[in-house]
């Protein structure tokens, strides 16, 4: 045993937690890089925040990085309804409810086509099923400009060309390869035990997937959810080939925007478009952000 | 053996085989019968509109029905290899090629490397981490349009950065990618990075949240440095995740478009054209679908050889998971 | 009925000229005009017609620049033969130049109705450049390509010219009509003739082309009218572009003569091409539509709509029987070239989209890329005459 | 002919080019527990499934009260399955989770109500019925998988080591409910596991498993005592049996420079000399004065003992191999010390060693 | 005065709000083997962290060979550490995983070699060097990870559960294994376990612990046959120690209409009337003509039976009480057998009930 005066010395040595430097060179490191990083990341969203509340004639004085002298909203006022494409003078509001009528169904639909893929795919697999997703992977690098044409020939031997039903169709068919990856993985992720048992316990096919699976992978769901919405809100190329003027999406109208010179181009109008455009997608992702990461964690990208 | 009650193969699984179908459908009619479409295509003269390759001839009307059996063939637009004999002559095709290659390597590797260090570093622990995350994700929610827009202008030297960084007193500073027939494909890789790259890092640090806390611990017991145990054991135990972001980067590089047409256009002269584009404009600017399909085969042929091969390995073989 | 009309004049000169067919159609009318304007350029707004077209679900009419685009969807039999209307109108008597109806002509029917005149060869310079390099002001292309270094040594740009593909092949067609006449523009892309392509004559041309790249050397903006725009500010010394580009001068506040003048032809050769925009009208079930298309059609030509629009627009009217007081200088002096008859007929007229877009990708390559010879693009160039078909 | 719960006569199975069960032919009488036992990857879990439906197999067939049900659904065999992992599914509550089956299976309401209650009541869990399974101990949860198998009132249980994610202790306490439960209900058991006191304390019969086919099917006392291989003799008792590699001679069993007596051997077909392995289990060497009537008995030195409470366990040298043995009670000893042992090789087993079969 | 290899004073850690170890304080002489044993949750792996210098303490020192490490990197204190997952690097072979840690530490290549000949002598891996983690079986890789601890030549080895995902058989042998390279190498080893037979066989001295603190230290035999607590009586022995609830007056302990002498029973602080728990460990519990010798004698029913090989658990009734021992050897009983048995009280021990402690 240890002395007494042994143990007093001993008391002197290092005790406690161990101090830790708030500027340790591990802390500046990781959040010296993080500031940097995050700056290059967040400088684009500050520039097209800062023009959008200039008027032009600010604008053409060139600093992009100057805060606005005088903040204006006209130009999102502008983007928001005035703003003209050809003749309709309504600005983005027009496409908006255009874009939500378009989005809901089209992320409803191919979510749910692709899931159910995925899951079966991950088990109730058959023949034949590996070599259908290996096409269905090879999709996923199709540009979709190729398929262009096949895809109107096909909507109309269907009789859906026009309609926004086509436009849905068509969103899922070129969601479904990431997706299905995407569930797939998940699915055969999950304990096949769980499966297994509600086999025995006399479930089926749909009775597993709605009873079973799907209430287990809402994060999963979100995190689909996250990269349809994204995709199918931003797009043009679909939205205007298979639909008709009065039911244009919103991009088509921030496209008219954006593309539209006259003289000097609007900056400030255009930034404002751009923002308004993308508060949708925006929204989701601030809302379910934690949900996105833990889906994920929970086993979406896993093989 | 007895196989009594044996029911039919083909309808074991049936549920499953059902709720197959529209995957069925999609990855025959549309990507296969697609792929079909566009190269049977792709050896016709096509222009406006796709042309028939070939026409039934009729040679015996039977009797009084009109009945007619197709006898022989006439060929209507049928050019051969002339498209690829023009596509592989075309000096914007080779330069297309050079850029996907050249914007795919740089975009792949910097994506993963970019992706996995801003994931390593949200993964220490840190404060804010909900902030920091948030931030890199955004640029994901903005379309390619708008993303080439803002780039463009942050680049543009006469009011973006450059213009900037020399009214601070730096006269002779240039920063002009966008300008420079040399490196403006490393300008659009800027804003693509800046795109991308949130997603990526989101996969990857959900990727990290998978691993093993204990092989954490055994690695500081052992007395590696961090570095070297994401270098060397916690990345090859991500494959799984590598693969997913592997397939999401790669289609988006080899579709790029969009973004191409927004920042660049393909200029200055052609430097920054890709083969996407070089295929929407032969199809749809100039008007000759043959072009611009025999393009897209030779696009689709090249994403075949590695694809197919590749994810039958990776997806056909094993058995669960 | 409800009429919908695709087209990509979205820019504002543009729609409010646009806005003028739409109130003289709904106004005259029981039908009315839907619009379904896409911005971009014919590459986007294509696409999304012909889509349409072979999907079966047209729309009710539809803008292309007249010229061999469309052939292919009449001989589809996909657009209808307007010869009816053109005949009740009399069409043939009152379009001017005649050439224009001819690119809508097709077997002997007419299948589009031509509603303006645009021509390329205008040089537009700036005065307040010339004046503050202490220069005259050119009256020939030889002239500016004189002036270019000491532009240069002021700190102009001399020459003003975008990274659009469309620009630079412009531009370079600009100069085979100016430098080389008509004659050889018409042989060179009507007839296909090779060897007048491989020979001297074109082989000035590209070595004009390359004192152009000379003094474009530098210009870094991507649209027409940012161009456009520096010779408005007086940061460039000029930029060959079409008639529209007044229009950007004219919402500028310039005054031509005094702010800056034009060079129809480079002042070399002063003739216009009389290429344009036209209304093509695909085939439908519905007779209410159909009844609505011929309507249309009477009212693009109108005498009364043509005054209107090309004011807006800034273009030429195709009659020669309206009465456009109000046009400015420049605008004059292209109404007398197309009096005296010095027309010739657009690229688009004469090429397929194929050779144009081809010609594109060469004279982009060209002007941004000081490493390609003029030789060497010449022998590119009759290669692509080679193969035109 | 009484009749059998199961039957299966000839079952393959391959996954793809591996075959993992190899013309299986096992006949379970009503009422039975059985107990499968055997190495990891061995196919245990694999036969289970398939007897449940959840393989697809290759060739054979599979009767359940001889009703041929080799292409039946899993829900229509009257079979109930409990999983290693619990398998609850985690949305559900405990009474969600246990009506779940019932309520595919379109059954009354009221019923549903009493099956649970009744089975929750066997189980003790009826204060559990509405919480969730990640608000449950492993024990717990444990119990509802056996209870989402009980309220479907079948006719085979299936258990596929139900208790090796558990901790010794509530290891032992399941184990005892498990075989209260079957003394209570009399279904047929069909028991999944690779601890051996499981195996010995649960089964009216084990089967001993190795790569895909039966190596012995007997009581576990049979099992215990005549292994039919030396794998079977190595796979059961704790600690494992002792093997001395050797030769079978007319003087006895001579390893080295020791003979062991082979007096009352039972053969089993007549004696044959050659090389063989010795089996004898720890627990049937004694020491000290005990040693003195068996029929070999040996001075050995103590290298190293593990006291295991009850008893301890010894390890030496015989013969010039590693040997061990069980010191009753709480005996003290130390590394070095010497004492003398003794068995009867009677009670041990004779292994041949090119065949490995019992002698 | 001998150095103690390991030192622990005063350790607090709490994970925010949760305090999990408090004011803990240990010492481990040079070469002991101590074992860590308690229910799961107690914060036996936290101990271990803390010790290992994988978690950042809340209070108080630890030294390791009298250098005070509180504040020193993992890599710095001299331990090596195996886990419950192994935690081997899945792509680099055996030998990779062994010299990884030796090559970041720059010592010479040979060395290296010789290190890693050594440690796979020792633990006999050499055939597997230039395998993968994932081509070896459970009991290879629990090997592997332990070389790499030994290849860094460490003073003090840290064990989480290295064996808790083997099966039995596997569990044993390495068990042995283990212990045999205690004896050989003399390290101080802290194992942390919650399988006693693993803490019996291999401990010098277990430490029982319970939500974060220390219950009992003590060497196995004391912890067996005198634990301090009802807990560490619980803990310890299997099957478990049976609890009889009653009364202590002095004419011994009361429980129902049953009464059962203390004589001879070690009193730790003189007699103590009242409520207790009398435990009686199952296997110190003899039957038949043996029962004669013991102090207390009953006879009873035999409800069920467990045969385990080498002896049978019966369970039955005592004073109105659930009570199981061990049969000795292969006794043959059945449910409904009825018999008598004994045993002595001093053997057993008794818990105040309103403290748990040891009476
Ligand atoms: N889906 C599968 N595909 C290919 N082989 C498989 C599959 N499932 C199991 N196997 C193989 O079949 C053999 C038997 O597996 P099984 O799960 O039945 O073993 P087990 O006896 O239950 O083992 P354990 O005790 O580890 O649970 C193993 O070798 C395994 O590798
Ligand atoms: N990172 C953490 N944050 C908060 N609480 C924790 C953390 N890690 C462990 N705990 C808590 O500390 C307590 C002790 O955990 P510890 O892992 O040390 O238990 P253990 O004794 O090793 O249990 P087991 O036998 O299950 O491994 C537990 O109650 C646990 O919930
Ligand atoms: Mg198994
Ligand atoms: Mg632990």
């Amino acid at each position: 045993m240890a002395g007494a005066d042994a143990v007093a010395s001993r008391l002197e040595g290092p005790q406690g937690p161990k101090p830790r430097k708030r500027f340790s060179r591990r802390n500046i490191f990781i959040y010296g890089t993080l500031g940097l990083v995050a700056l290059y990341y967040a400088l684009p969203l500050y520039v097209m925040i800062v023009t959008s509340l200039k008027g032009m004639p600010e604008i053409r004085l060139g600093n992009i990085f100057a805060p606005p002298v005088e903040i204006t909203f006209q130009p999102w006022v502008k983007a928001w309804s005035e703003a003209c494409t050809g003749l309709n003078c309504e600005g983005l509001s027009r496409g908006f409810w255009n874009s939500v009528r378009i989005t809901v169904p089209s992320v409803f639909l191919s979510i749910a086509i692709a899931s159910v893929n995925g899951y079966a795919l991950a088990n109730w697999k058959f023949k034949g099923a590996e070599a259908f997703f290996t096409i269905l992977i090879f999709g996923a690098f199709i540009p979709y400009q190729v398929m262009l044409y096949p895809i109107v020939i096909i909507l109309r031997e269907i009789g859906l060309y026009g309609s926004l039903w086509g436009l849905v169709i068509v969103h899922s068919i070129f969601g479904m390869p990431i997706l299905t990856l995407l569930f797939r993985n998940y699915f055969s992720s999950l304990p096949e035990e769980l499966f297994k048992a509600a086999r025995v316990d006399g479930a089926r096919f749909w009775g597993i997937y709605f009873q079973i699976m799907l209430p287990m992978s809402l994060p999963i769901f979100v995190v689909a959810m996250i990269i349809q919405v994204t995709g199918i809100w931003n797009d043009f190329l679909f939205g205007v080939v298979y639909t008709k003027p009065d039911t244009y999406p919103m991009t088509v109208q921030l496209n008219n925007i954006v593309n539209s010179v006259q003289g000097v181009k609007e900056y400030n109008v255009n930034m404002a478009a751009t923002i308004l455009t993308g508060l949708v997608p925006l929204t989701i992702y601030f809302v379910s952000g934690k949900l996105f990461v833990r889906g994920i964690a929970a086993g979406a990208v896993k093989g | 053996m007895d196989t009594t009650g044996r029911p039919n193969p083909l309808f074991r699984n049936l549920s499953a085989k059902i709720a197959a179908i529209p995957m069925i459908v999609t990855a025959l009619v549309v990507f296969v019968g697609g792929t079909v479409w566009t190269v049977i295509y792709s050896f016709t003269s096509s222009k406006l509109l796709p042309r028939k390759l070939f026409e039934w001839t009729d040679l015996f009307n039977i009797g009084d029905w009109s009945l007619s059996v197709p006898t022989g063939i006439v060929w209507k637009s049928f050019v051969g290899l002339q498209q690829y004999e023009r596509l592989w002559g075309t000096n914007r095709w080779i330069v297309s090629i050079e850029n996907l290659l050249i914007y795919g390597l740089c975009s792949l590797v910097l994506s993963f490397v970019i992706g996995f260090i801003l994931a390593a570093l949200l993964d220490q622990k840190i404060r804010f981490e909900n902030t920091f995350r948030t931030i890199i994700l955004y640029p994901f929610a903005l379309s390619f349009i708008v993303t080439g827009l803002v780039w463009q202008w942050l680049l543009n030297p006469d009011f973006g950065i450059q213009s900037v960084i020399r009214g601070m007193g730096w006269v002779g500073f240039t920063f002009d990618p966008l300008y420079n027939a040399s490196i403006v494909i490393y300008g659009v890789l800027i804003a693509g990075l800046w795109q991308g790259t949130g997603l990526i890092m989101v996969l990857m640090l959900a990727g990290l949240r998978g691993i093993d806390q204990e092989i954490w611990k055994a690695a500081r017991v052992d007395g590696i440095p961090a570095w070297k145990t994401y270098l060397f054991i916690v990345i090859p135990m991500m494959r799984p995740v590598f693969i997913t972001t592997l397939v999401i980067i790669a289609s988006g590089i080899v579709r790029i478009y969009d973004l191409i047409v927004a920042q660049t256009s393909g200029g200055p002269g052609i430097s920054s054209e890709v083969p996407a584009k070089y295929v929407y404009d032969y199809m749809f600017q100039g008007q000759n679908l043959g072009q611009g399909f025999a393009a897209s085969t030779m696009m689709l042929l090249a994403v075949a050889i590695v694809i197919i091969p590749w994810a039958y390995l990776e997806f056909g073989s094993r058995k669960r998971g | 009925a409800d009429l919908e009309v695709t087209h990509w004049w979205t820019s504002g000169g543009e729609a409010a000229a646009v806005a003028k067919f739409a109130e003289a159609f709904n106004a005259s009318t029981d039908n009315t005009w839907v619009d379904g304007a896409i911005a971009g350029s014919g590459g986007t707004a294509r696409p999304i017609i012909v889509s349409r077209i072979i999907g079966g679900d047209p729309m009710g009419a539809f803008q292309f620049n007249h010229g061999r685009q469309a052939e292919e969807l009449i001989e589809a039999g996909l657009l209808r033969d307007m010869t009816a209307v053109a005949e009740a109108e009399g069409w043939t008597d009152i379009v001017n130049p005649p050439s224009l109806l001819d690119a809508c002509t097709v077997d002997g029917k007419i299948y589009c109705a031509p509603v303006n005149i645009h021509s390329w060869q205008w040089l537009w310079l700036s005065n307040g450049a010339f004046e503050k390099a202490g220069l005259e002001v050119p009256t020939t292309w030889d002239e500016f390509v004189a002036a270019g270094p000491a532009l240069r040594e002021a700190g102009i740009q001399p020459l003003a010219l975008g990274g659009q593909p469309w620009q630079s092949a412009g531009l370079f067609n600009v100069l085979i009509v100016a430098l080389a006449g008509p004659d050889v523009f018409q042989a060179v892309y009507g007839d296909h003739d090779t060897d007048l392509a491989a020979g001297d004559v074109m082989a000035r041309v590209f070595n004009a082309a390359a004192d152009a790249r000379e003094m474009a050397d530098g210009s870094s903006v991507q649209d027409w009218n940012q161009a456009t725009n520096m010779v408005i500010t007086d940061a460039a010394g000029g930029q060959v572009m079409g008639d529209w580009a007044q229009g950007e001068f004219a919402v500028a506040g310039e005054t031509a003569g005094e702010d800056y003048s034009c060079l129809p032809g480079l002042g070399v050769n002063e003739v216009i091409s009389t290429g344009g925009d036209a209304f093509y009208f695909p085939v439908v079930d519905d007779p209410e539509i159909t009844a609505a298309q011929d309507e249309l059609a009477k009212v693009l030509l109108s005498p009364e709509t043509q005054v209107s629009f090309n004011l807006a627009k800034g273009s030429l009217p195709i009659r020669g029987d309206v009465d456009l007081a109000t046009a400015n200088d420049c605008m004059k002096k292209g109404l007398e070239i197309l009096a005296a008859g010095n027309t010739l007929p657009d690229v688009n007229m004469l090429n397929t989209e194929d050779t144009n877009n081809q010609l594109n990708d060469l004279f982009v390559e060209f002007f941004n890329d000081k490493s390609i010879t003029p030789e060497a693009a010449q022998e590119r160039f009759v290669s692509i005459i080679e193969n035109a078909d | 002919m009484t009749a059998n719960s199961v039957e299966i006569r000839g079952l393959d199975l391959a996954f793809g080019a591996v075959e993992v069960l190899k013309d299986l032919t096992l006949e379970i009488p009503e009422g039975e527990f059985l107990v499968l036992l055997g190495a990891s990857g061995c196919g245990k879990s694999t036969l289970l499934n398939c007897i449940a439906g959840l393989l697809d197999i290759t060739g054979g067939q599979i009767f359940i009260k001889d009703r041929n049900v080799t292409w039946a659904e899993p829900s229509q065999r009257g079979i109930g399955m409990v999983f290693q992992s619990y398998a609850l599914y985690p949305q559900m509550t405990v009474k969600g989770n246990l009506s779940f089956g019932l309520k595919n299976a379109r059954i009354p309401k009221a019923e549903i109500e009493e099956r649970v209650a009744r089975a929750a009541g066997i189980l003790q869990i009826e204060p559990l019925l509405d919480r969730k399974p990640a608000a449950l101990s492993g024990g717990q949860r444990q119990r509802v998988a056996i209870g989402r198998a009980l309220v479907r009132d079948v006719d085979v249980f299936l258990f596929d080591e139900p208790l090796s994610n558990l901790d010794a202790k509530l290891r032992a306490d399941l184990r005892v409910e498990i075989k209260r439960l079957h003394q209570k209900l009399r279904n047929t058991m069909i028991y999944v596991t690779h601890d051996q006191i499981e195996a010995m304390t649960l089964a009216d019969r084990i089967a001993i498993m190795r790569s895909g086919a039966i190596q012995q099917l007997g009581s576990p006392d049979e099992i215990y005592n005549r292994p039919r291989t030396k794998y079977v003799a190595e796979f059961i008792g704790s600690p494992a049996m002792n093997f001395l590699d050797g030769t079978v001679t007319e003087r006895g069993f001579i390893a080295a420079d020791t003979t062991i007596p082979l007096d009352g051997y039972g053969w089993a077909d007549g004696v044959r000399q050659g090389p063989a392995w010795l089996g004898i289990r720890p627990e049937h060497v004694v020491s000290g004065e005990l040693a003195a009537g068996k029929s070999f008995r040996q001075e050995i030195t103590v290298e190293l003992f593990e006291p295991m409470g009850a008893d301890t366990l010894v390890w030496t040298t015989l013969a010039g191999q590693p040997f061990h043995f069980n010191l009753d009670g709480q005996h003290k000893v130390a590394t070095g010390d010497r004492m003398t042992i003794g068995f009867d090789a009677a009670r041990g087993s004779l292994f041949g060693k090119d065949t490995e079969l019992r002698l």
